[in-house]
């Protein structure tokens, strides 16, 4: 029988699964508050997957607040939309806007890899495509357990060649992402993906319902049984608790269903007939119903029996709740509706009338002529449940920032060094990430200006003027986990001086951020934190945060990952011809170290690889030194005065040296400067650094300019042709051996 | 010498991109009276002995782990004479 | 002289080749699958991509596109074909040019900087090269192993229908390191590396790519 | 409404990547006495009506042009019960 909305008013006292649905007792109340009545099934699957923690936010929404709270202004003028859009959009000048976001997959990815991961991406795109946006780029923050562990073995293949599967199979280039190990994610991986895309400013869409008498568009693939309760109960609970209703709750994704749909929207956008629009992502046609009519202003009615269904033994709610992939729906005037259709038939696109824009400040759902959902739709989308969960200063913070590297043995002859280096640069965190990138196609669409193993991926936007993007995409969980203030600060200002490097000037940024159950205080004040250090810095730094993603409940039993918030950041290039790539490869240019080395190795990819030691504080951040460095290397650039340029980070000066010269596989001398210690001038992660290599006619000219901004600057070595690194008076090492060290671990541990 | 045969398909509610495409390009053929196409896997194992009980309980083992994922997939055995 | 490249539903490197034309200094003409009509173009490029998503095999479904009925014909007429990683694999579908394309031998999609030799320098679409030149063009597939039975494949040595081979490294599993082949008279040309891909400095590896694209605008400004 | 099964599989000259990894597996998981496997697509066609002898013809058809590409392939057909 048909649970109508006439029946739950009847029936005050059924008895309903509000509990297996993930409602507590408090908001099933509400709901029931808000329609004077129970829900009906219907209403029930809708608002259970709308107030889930993975649509709702309703633990982290208090705190996010903090990013809207700031100017939304970055340094080449006004986001066109910020916060609360799909996502962020930033004027780039010539009447180009871009818009870029990550979301996490984390879970799906961990019980089906390669749907999981391929679905990550789907998504993603799609809400890019939602804001009016030709998508143009990918990028994808990977992160899982030991290399040497039996589910790394399992998982990681499967996520990389999902992540490629699904965008290369769309023609979107990836241009960037990090691969991190720590046992921390065993059991958990983190797999988020980025999509940037481009719009002229005037097909800016945002997500809205109005104009009474539009038609209510669903288009794309049919909808099945797949997925459902994946929003709800994959994303908003611990792997332990699986209640009772679970349904087989992966999607599997169809790019070639969603390469047409992009092709099709894009169509359509071009033909200037859509009024509203808004992606499937999870909790599938409640929540693009529910989100369009609430950001409306009237109301909207849905005819649910005209939903095409690949399995026609769906429930009702099953429909509302089904997260099917490659779905888009639109709202288009009564005139439009018949190019709409043909735009749809011309790519192959199944496209239905479902439902209509009324008056009535509701959503209506009718299924065979009953009235199943009636509810005002603000409740649903916008509404949501908001709570201030407790969180304290965890009582073993205090013992671990105490746990100082200081101790550590360090090594202390220059064999030591060279022993200690041939180590590091083979390690899984620093190793060459070749075996998964090139999986990726980089080359696609014809812009891609820099890629992997770049610094940050550079896309040209604009043929005609060489006006570009540079997009970096960073985190440390070790760091966060020591201090999730300063270690959130510590991505943004990684993620931001790779944008530098490549001479561009970062703008804006995007996050997201992955961490363990809300209902723990250690971790919400780890969220809380980290949430503070990004909104401070990004203050500091002039680049709002423009959006973002929040991933919760990342935790095998008690124990959370390191809390790791990704913070991607967007920056622009006026012409791209003008970029500063990352590899030496010219004998005779001069290699300058820009910014000062201290003493810091708590954190460190060194104490991890050598010592397996976390403890201590990370590194000092300094905003004002990122600013200037990024100055230098925006006037650099455009000047010409670099040739190339890499940013020091994991691993230190050593890892940077390392990776300039293994990319056009050139020699380089390298000395130690006068006053540091050879160990802390090669392995410390002080930050804003860098390497660059700079022509001998310019070098005069360069280093008046760092001296005139009162950058330190010193000179450290020279670019050859010998075959080797040499650090004089320590070590040296031929490139071959190098090479071999740095690129065999990957495909060694994924050999078959 | 006796070959075990493992064919796995995705399950019936799972969409199925690969049948999906068949069946679009049977109707544009012109092949009609197909109503629906899923596409799955077949794998031919030859073992180099007997198909006794305990050999394939392995197979049906190594089925259910590597060859298919049973979030998505159901696989079916059989030996071949 | 317009060179016509056709989008199938899951084309992506439409756009690319387009662009190479147009850098060559060629006119561009973007082509429709569904359109059985090759608006009079001199010339035509299948681009790369993931026709039908590769579901079935790679390029199994394009190969029965209207567009192609016309295509056959004018290949069949000595036009020039050149087909790129999807293309490639439309044509030894369509059964223009032999063998066929099966999964990378380490059965993981592979994008790299590829180095070939251009083996063969007299088809319509490597006339701008030497024999025996190298060069260095992206590569990009997930089902670029080119395979053949003894016979053909000695076949197309013997008449010099292996336009270019891999070196240093065989990325896919190749069949003697076979990156392209061109039918027996040098009109249709099938190729697993994108050309299209190297033809500007600020996006490709090299140029080498751009001369795929001049060879053709200067074999038909001869003819 | 009747089913017909069509399996298509590479010819034994053309090596198989995926079988051989598969195999490979199968070893390092520590199955034993297997001496070769193979990989290849199954595809089940329902067809609306009944598997008359022209229907069967028909998938046949589709069988050798479109489903299986006869310079790699080979392949069988039957009509399930
Ligand atoms: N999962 C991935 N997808 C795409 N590119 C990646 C991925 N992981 C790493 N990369 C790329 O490999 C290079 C090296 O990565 P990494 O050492 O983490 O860079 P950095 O330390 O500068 O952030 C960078 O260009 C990065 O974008
Ligand atoms: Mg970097």
């Amino acid at each position: 029988m048909i649970d109508t909305t006439e029946n739950a008013a009847k029936t005050p006292d059924h008895p309903q699964p509000w509990a297996e649905l993930g409602l507590r007792a408090n908001e099933y109340e509400r709901v029931r508050d808000i329609l004077g009545r129970r829900p009906t099934n219907a209403e029930l699957a809708m608002y259970s997957v709308m107030w889930s923690e993975h649509c709702s936010y309703k633990s982290s929404k208090v705190h996010l607040r903090r990013f809207g709270e700031q100017s939304q202004v970055t340094p080449v003028g006004k986001l066109l939309a910020g916060i609360g859009e799909n996502a962020g959009v930033v004027d780039i000048g010539n009447g180009l806007a871009v818009t870029f976001k990550a979301e996490s997959h984390n879970h799906p990815s961990y019980v089906e890899p390669y749907q999981g991961a391929a679905t990550g991406v789907g998504g993603i795109v799609r809400d890019i495509l939602a804001m009016g946006a030709r998508p143009v780029g990918v990028m994808d923050s990977l992160r899982f357990g030991p290399l040497d562990a039996d589910d790394t073995q399992r998982v990681l293949p499967g996520v990389v060649a999902g992540v490629g599967g699904y965008g290369n199979c769309l023609g979107l280039p990836n241009i960037g992402g990090e691969v991190v190990f720590d046992p921390s994610y065993a059991g958990n991986p983190l797999v988020n993906a980025l999509c940037v895309g481009v719009m002229r400013h005037e097909d800016l869409h945002l997500a809205k319902a109005s104009g009474v008498g539009n038609q209510v568009i669903l288009y794309g693939a049919r909808t099945g049984g797949d997925g459902i309760g994946g929003a709800s109960i994959l994303a908003s609970e611990t792997f332990e608790s699986e209640g009772p209703v679970k349904r087989p709750s992966v999607q599997v994704g169809d790019p070639f269903m969603e390469k047409l749909l992009i092709e099709c929207t894009l169509e359509l956008f071009a033909a200037e007939i859509i009024a509203g629009i808004q992606d499937f992502g999870a909790a599938g046609l409640s929540c693009a119903t529910s989100e369009l009519a609430s950001a409306g202003e009237g109301g909207m009615h849905v005819v649910l029996d005209r939903v095409p269904l690949r399995d026609s033994t769906l429930a009702p709610e099953e429909i509302l709740m089904s997260e099917s992939q490659e779905r888009m729906m639109a709202v288009v005037e009564p005139a439009d509706v018949e190019r709409f259709m043909k735009i749809c038939a011309k790519w192959d696109v199944q496209a239905d009338v479902v439902g209509e824009v009324n008056a009535s400040g509701r959503l209506t759902i009718e299924w065979r002529g009953e009235t199943i959902v009636d509810v005002p739709p603000r409740t649903v989308a916008h509404d949501g449940p908001v709570y201030e969960r407790p969180f304290a200063r965890p009582d073993w913070q205090d013992a671990l920032q105490a746990a100082s590297p200081a101790h550590l043995a360090r090594p202390s002859t220059g064999d030591d060094l060279r022993a200690t280096l041939l180590r590091m640069v083979g390690s899984p965190n620093l190793c060459s990430r070749a075996w998964v990138t090139d999986q990726y196609d980089r080359y696609v669409l014809g812009n891609t200006v820099l890629a992997q193993p770049e610094d940050a991926g550079v896309l040209r936007i604009d043929e005609a003027s060489g006006l570009g993007i540079a997009l970096s995409l960073d985190a440390n969980g070790r760091y966060a986990k020591l201090d999730p203030y300063t270690g959130t600060q510590l991505a943004l200002a990684e993620a931001y001086r790779n944008v530098a490097v490549t001479g561009a000037r970062p703008v804006a940024v995007t996050n997201c951020l992955n961490f363990g159950s809300p209902e723990d205080p250690d971790v919400m004040w780890q969220f809380a934190e980290a949430v503070r250090g990004l909104a401070d810095g990004c203050q500091e730094l002039g680049t709002p945060v423009t959006g973002g993603n929040v991933s919760l409940y990342n935790q095998t039993a008690e124990t959370a990952i390191h809390p790791t918030p990704v913070v991607g950041v967007l920056g622009v290039i006026d012409d791209v011809s003008r970029r500063i790539p990352s590899g030496f490869r010219t004998p005779g240019h001069i290699i300058y170290l820009l910014g000062g080395t201290r003493d810091e190795f708590g954190g460190s990819e060194w104490a991890n690889v050598v010592h397996g030691h976390l403890g201590g504080l990370p590194p000092a951040v300094d905003f004002g030194a990122e600013k200037a460095l990024a100055d230098i290397l925006h006037s650099a650039a455009g000047d010409g005065m670099i040739a190339a340029a890499h940013d020091v980070s994991d691993g230190g000066v050593a890892q940077a040296l390392v990776e300039s010269v293994l990319r056009h596989g050139v020699g380089a001398r390298v000395w130690v400067p006068g006053g540091l210690d050879p160990f802390v001038f090669l392995f410390s992660e002080s930050t804003a650094r860098v390497i660059v290599a700079v022509p001998h006619p310019d070098e005069v000219r360069f280093t008046g300019m760092c001296a005139a901004r009162g950058y330190p600057h010193e000179r450290i070595g020279v670019v050859d042709d010998e075959g080797v690194l040499d650090v004089q008076g320590q070590f040296s090492v031929g490139i071959d051996e190098l090479r071999r060290a740095h690129e065999e671990t990957l495909p060694a541990a994924f050999a078959e | 010498m006796a070959r075990v045969v493992v064919d796995v398909m995705l399950k019936p509610e799972i969409l199925d991109p690969q049948g999906k495409a068949v069946h679009g390009a049977l109707d544009r053929l012109g092949f009609e009276g197909v109503s629906s196409v899923r596409q799955g896997k077949r794998f031919e194992i030859e073992l180099a002995g007997m198909a006794t009980p305990e050999a394939v309980a392995e197979i049906e083992k190594a089925a259910s782990t590597l060859l298919s994922n049973p979030v998505i997939e159901d696989f079916s055995l059989r030996v071949e004479p | 002289m317009t060179i016509g490249v056709v989008t199938f539903p899951g084309s992506l490197d439409d756009s690319d080749a387009l662009r190479a034309v147009r850098i060559a200094s060629g006119d561009a003409v973007s082509l429709w699958h569904g359109d059985a009509d090759l608006r009079g173009v001199d010339a035509v490029v299948l681009p790369g991509g993931f026709s039908y998503g590769d579901y079935l095999r790679c390029g199994a479904i394009a190969r029965f596109a209207p567009i192609m009925e016309p295509l056959i014909d004018a290949a069949r007429g000595g036009m020039p074909i050149l087909g790129i990683c999807n293309g490639f694999q439309v044509l030894c579908e369509a059964h223009l040019l032999p063998g066929a394309l099966v999964r990378n031998d380490h059965r993981k999609f592979v994008c790299r900087d590829q180095r070939l030799r251009i083996e063969n320098a007299s088809t319509a679409w490597t006339s701008s090269y030497e024999d025996g030149q190298e060069i260095v063009i992206p590569l990009k597939n997930g089902e670029g192993g080119f395979v053949a039975d003894d016979a053909t494949l000695d076949r197309l040595e013997g008449e010099g229908r292996v336009v270019a081979r891999y070196l240093e490294c065989n990325p896919n599993g190749s069949y003697r390191d076979i990156a392209g082949v061109a039918n027996e008279r040098g009109n249709v040309v099938g190729l697993m590396p994108h050309p299209e891909h190297a033809v500007e400095t600020l996006t490709g590896p090299s140029t080498d790519g751009l001369g795929f694209f001049t060879s053709v605008l200067m074999s038909m400004a001869a003819a």
